[in-house]
């Protein structure tokens, strides 16, 4: 067993917990954090197939290298604005925050206004 | 690779694993927070230092070399940092 | 469309140009002072506009697709972007919509007049560029992880259009199709790194020829096509659209219900249809096809239980994306001797269009009705056919081609299916499409039957409603009623490149 | 030589899945970020035996990088502890 | 031993995914999570992917970990549980998800050599691009593309993150700065710690071209110590409406584009370089890119303005 499949199978393994995390967790934060642990997951078979195709006098592919590298700065992005929505959701004064002198037609989704 | 500056690697490194050890025993079974802090700085400085090092001889070049000691000196800073922190927080 | 060397051709520039102007626009709308950003967005929208009519008469003149090789780096290494028929009638579909949308909503997301910049204005025009430059690159892009960059792109441009707000119900709504979408990006990203450690490419053109009918191939092209369903809002991963859709300003609803669910449906089509041909198992197509009739069934008798205009409309939404699954089994060309079937072909590509100007056009109506009444109760819409004729007008003409009324553009995306499923011998799905008509005549009903009725109180006009938005939503509907009016010409075109 | 760097790094993760233990059976915040930086370290350490074990010294810069941002992570979360209480004061003000 | 060290990794590694997703506290997830960043970083150098690992490091677990640590401190108190799934229900997750983690798992296995690579052919064109680290390459050269959209994607979750301020706040201050109270300690190491850092990030953008490291990984440096600076009270956190911020962000990816387009005229196309010019234009490329990179990250991280800046 080389070391790209003991990585593949971690990988695998890794995919299944943030699948179940992000679905099964009730807590906003706890989905976020397993979907960091899924996507870990995914980069890390970038990195398995990436290895496998080690030539070249290089330890491995660079191209798969460089996606992840992508990946997880879209990642991260993708984090930082799933928290600030989670943060604005339960920030404590978020039910009267609302101010839409922008948005005229203010149409609420449920309750009537008028 | 001589074999005198092999031996002084396995021991320097050997000895660092056993301060990594000790704090981690120590983190595990002292009875308060400054106690575990104590163990904690033991193996933050010693454990990492001794490992850097063992390492020394076995790198290539004077910049390696640099290189090993500013990893350890940065752990230090915040690891000292951390310190002071927690035990404010704690406070 | 298998590609033995990619070379670009002449015209080629116009793609990385979608793509890039928008993109352009939003580095300036960044640094602009938030006052000039509708100056900017005046000078972005038309020459947009054109660069999409030059791509479209570039593929329709040279009979071929458009390559364009970025960087000089062919594929594999590189990147290539490549335009055939169906990617140039969704980059003019959405230049038209994404147009229409700024116009209408410049009465809405005005800078003040005085003071100093204000949130929405600002945000939103940003978000409008993003989707037009994400699904360009959508459309455009025929590599599987640069199309993953533009999925991200559109997902990031759509998630703030719901919430913009800022109610907490939006902000809810906002997160849960924030997590389906990551989801869903990231299964897709699973699928296609297994399509390169499989074949060490990711160009759809070179994985053609290169795929091989074995298990890892069916688990990655499905992992891709699940994370693509759960952003299509294909039944039974619907849950997320209705709050959605309905929380967001009215030309955040068009573009989001018109626009960005079909850019995930078309690199569906894309995985299936280009880079696996002939990969499509007739039990998998069914499959595909069958919650899309679940979708049809589903979405329709939701709709028709909607006290609310906006959510009545979302759930036709997910009702009509139901239709386009039918390209999977149908147009594949399961029967006999039938190799490809181009009736359906046609039939789907016009479902989605004829969809995309007649729901932009609905959600505009129904914010207007929103901004004039200060609610949107379905039952308490008698007699608004006489307060805002125009606007109703837009709705009605729209509500017929969501039905399928002849001769708008969606009779003829519904007739061609119909015709396909006889023609394939698959005639349990013409049941459903039939269904699905006499469904979307209900709820449209339920709404039109009000128009002219005595209202229970006497409405009352709370804001005056623009003339000129007016117009727009009955352009966009217009449009959707034209689009059958010319049934021959787009199924040549749509074929251009295959 | 790489043998025994390698068996080192081993015994190092073996002291990282002891001290999670801390994590697991804490009461405190601060037990846990002890032990976080414990683990930091370990890592630092780590990856500068595989550095030499490998015979790959742009590993030493990932060890750099570790030695510089793990106690960020420990001042955030001191800090968003502590603050919480005194920018809700902040919002009563207002 | 490397076998048994890679193996024990992989335990760990799993064991605290798993870990992570069955315990109760949030607090406690989030710091298991900074663990688990740390070891993934180790473990993508064992995968001969030490790009990757001082991405993971910088940002894997560096700011995503402040971010999330920060976020969950912050949620402590509000009653942030959802509505729990039922039984049967979570059931059905977990035999998919074992499912998805079997098929996967066979995948890794079925995978058979020689694996297809592309490896030979980013070192064949290296000599083109003027670059010694084939990743910077394929970043900044073969799949120039990806890279530049991925800009405008951090741009865009950036205007995401800012379209969730309260109307009356647009044009603050994010809160950062009122999160820490003034401590000396932490005065004294922002204080320290960030002419290190901008030299370290200095040194990985520029190395980037021809070792491990570049504009992402020197970029998360910077915006880590930007961010330790205002935490720390040392600096302000700008108002979002800063015209300079606003250039700053937009620099990088802005030159970028220009640069893509000049390959129109001077080279064989959009993003295209002349092989005597491409290095020097690639880091120019990357230190502007390192710029915008630590301002876009360190805002995000920050999160939407929530004040009136004090005056």
């Amino acid at each position: 067993m080389t070391t790209a499949t003991l990585f593949g199978l971690c990988s695998s393994a890794l995919v299944g917990l943030g699948l179940f995390g992000v679905i099964v967790d009730p807590h906003p934060l706890r989905k976020i954090l397993a979907f960091n642990l899924l996507g870990s997951g995914v980069f890390l078979l970038f990195g398995v197939v990436a290895r496998r195709g080690a030539a070249a006098g290089l330890g491995g592919d660079p191209v798969p290298q460089a996606l992840v590298i992508t990946g997880i700065v879209v990642a991260f992005a993708a984090t930082a604005l799933a928290v600030a929505l989670v943060l604005r959701l339960f920030e404590p004064e978020a039910g009267n925050a609302v101010e839409s002198e922008a948005t005229s037609a203010g149409l609420e989704v449920d309750g009537g206004r008028s | 690779m001589s074999s005198t500056m092999d031996a002084f690697t396995v021991l320097a490194i050997s000895c660092g694993a056993f301060f990594f050890v000790a704090g981690t025993i120590g983190l595990l079974r002292f009875p308060d927070v400054p106690t575990r802090l104590h163990a904690l700085t033991k193996a933050d400085n010693l454990g990492l230092g001794l490992v850097a090092l063992g390492l020394l001889p076995q790198v290539a070049g004077p910049l390696a070399a640099l290189k090993l000691i500013i990893v350890w000196l940065f752990a230090l800073i915040s690891g000292a940092i951390v310190t002071q922190l927690i035990v404010r927080a704690v406070r | 469309m298998s590609v033995a060397a990619v070379t670009a051709t002449t015209e080629g520039y116009l793609l990385v140009l979608a793509i890039m102007w928008p993109v352009a626009g939003i580095l300036v709308a960044l640094v602009v002072n938030g006052r000039n950003i509708e100056r900017v967005a005046y000078i972005v929208l038309p020459i947009g506009f054109a660069i999409a009519t030059a791509v479209v008469m570039a593929v329709a003149q040279g009979g071929q697709s458009q390559i364009y090789v970025v960087g000089g780096w062919a594929p594999p290494l590189g990147v290539a972007l490549r335009a055939d028929g169906i990617s140039a009638a969704m980059m003019m579909t959405t230049a038209m919509v994404i147009c229409a949308t700024g116009l209408f909503a410049r009465g809405e997301f005005v800078q003040p007049a005085e003071g100093p910049e204000a949130r929405a204005p600002y945000v939103f025009w940003i978000l409008l560029f993003s989707i037009w430059s994400a699904l360009n690159a959508l459309v455009l892009g025929s590599d599987l992880f640069n199309l993953y960059v533009a999925l991200e792109l559109l997902t990031f441009a759509a998630v703030p259009l719901v919430c913009l707000k800022g109610q907490k119900e939006t902000i809810e709504a906002a997160l849960r199709y924030m997590l389906f979408a990551l989801i869903g990006s990231v299964l897709y990203l699973l699928g296609a790194v297994m399509i390169y450690g499989l074949y060490g490419t990711l160009d759809i053109g070179l994985l053609s020829g290169r795929v091989r009918a074995e298990p890892a191939t069916w688990i990655a092209a499905a992992l891709m096509t699940v994370g693509l369903l759960a952003k299509t809002a294909l039944f039974p991963l619907h849950l997320w659209l209705p709050p959605a859709h309905a929380g967001a300003p009215a030309p955040g609803s068009a573009i989001l219900s018109a626009l960005v669910v079909k850019g995930s449906f078309f690199l569906i089509v894309r995985i299936w249809f280009d880079a696996m041909p002939g990969h499509l198992s007739f039990a998998a197509a069914q499959l595909l096809a069958a919650l899309g009739a679940g979708a049809i069934l589903v979405g329709s008798v939701l709709a028709l239980r909607q006290q609310r205009l906006k959510l009545m409309i979302a759930y036709s939404t997910i009702a009509q994306l139901g239709y386009l699954f039918f390209i999977f089994p149908l147009a594949t060309g399961f029967a006999a001797g039938i190799v490809w079937s181009g009736l359906a072909w046609t039939g789907s590509w016009m479902q989605l269009f004829s969809h995309a100007f007649a729901k932009a056009a609905m959600f505009m109506a129904a914010g207007l009705i929103a901004e004039a009444l200060g609610h949107d109760r379905i039952a308490d819409l008698g007699g608004i056919g006489r307060k805002l004729p125009i606007t109703m007008f837009a709705f009605a003409l729209s509500g017929l081609s969501l039905i399928g009324v002849p001769p708008s553009g969606g009779f003829v995306a519904k007739w061609l299916l119909l015709i396909a499923t006889i023609n394939e011998g698959q005639w349990w799905w013409a049941a459903v499409i039939v269904v699905g008509g006499l469904l979307a005549g209900g709820y449209i009903f339920m709404v039109l039957g009000r128009l002219l009725a005595d209202p229970l109180s006497p409405l009352v006009i709370r804001g005056a409603v623009s003339r000129s938005r007016e117009l727009v939503a009955l352009s966009l509907a217009v449009c959707a009623v034209l689009l059958g009016l010319v049934p021959l010409q787009p199924s040549d075109f749509l074929r251009i490149g295959r | 030589m790489p043998e025994f760097l390698f068996g080192a790094a081993l015994f190092i993760l073996g002291t990282i899945a002891v001290g999670l233990v801390r994590i697991l059976y804490s009461r405190q915040a601060a037990d846990c970020m002890m032990a976080a930086q414990l683990i930091g370290t370990g890592g630092v350490a780590i990856l500068l035996l595989l550095a030499v074990a490998t015979d790959t010294p742009p590993i030493v810069d990932v060890a750099l990088m570790l030695a510089l941002l793990a106690a960020f992570a420990s001042v955030a979360f001191v800090g968003g502890l502590q603050g919480k209480a005194s920018a809700q004061a902040e919002d009563h003000r207002k | 031993m490397a076998a048994a060290f890679d193996i024990g990794l992989i335990v760990l590694l799993v064991g605290i995914g798993a870990w992570m997703i069955v315990v109760r506290d949030v607090v406690v997830a989030t710091i298991i999570f900074v663990v688990f960043g740390l070891l993934m970083a180790i473990a993508w150098v064992r995968l001969s992917a030490v790009d990757v690992a001082l991405t993971e490091a910088a940002i894997g677990s560096g700011i995503t970990g402040t971010l999330l640590l920060g976020a969950a401190a912050r949620l402590k108190g509000a009653d942030a549980g959802g509505t729990r799934l039922s039984f049967p229900i979570t059931v059905v997750a977990a035999v998919l998800c074992a499912m998805i983690s079997a098929s996967l798992a066979a995948v890794a296995l079925l995978l058979t050599y020689p694996a297809p690579t592309l490896a030979p052919m980013a070192m064949q064109n290296l000599d083109q691009t003027g670059l010694g680290n084939p990743v910077a390459a394929v970043l900044f050269a073969y799949r120039a593309l990806d890279t530049l959209l991925e800009k405008v994607v951090l741009l865009l979750a950036l205007v995401g993150v800012w379209s969730l301020a309260p109307d009356r706040a647009w044009r603050g201050v994010p809160s950062l700065d009122t999160t820490v109270p003034p401590s000396d300690i932490l005065a004294f190491f922002a204080q320290i710690l960030p002419p290190f850092g901008i030299v370290f990030a200095i040194y990985m953008t520029w190395t980037g071209a021809s070792n491990p490291g570049g504009a992402f990984q020197g970029g998360t440096v910077l915006a880590v110590m930007w961010l330790l600076v205002m935490m720390a009270g040392v600096m302000r956190a700008p108002s979002i409406s800063n015209v300079w911020l606003r250039w700053l962000l937009v620099a990088g990816p802005a030159l970028f584009l220009i640069v893509g387009f000049t390959g129109v005229f001077i080279a064989d196309g959009f993003l295209a370089y002349p092989p005597a010019y491409a290095k020097a234009l690639i880091v120019a490329v990357e230190a502007a890119l390192a710029v915008s990179i630590a301002a876009t990250l360190g805002l995000l991280a920050a999160g939407p303005p929530e004040r009136m800046q004090q005056k």
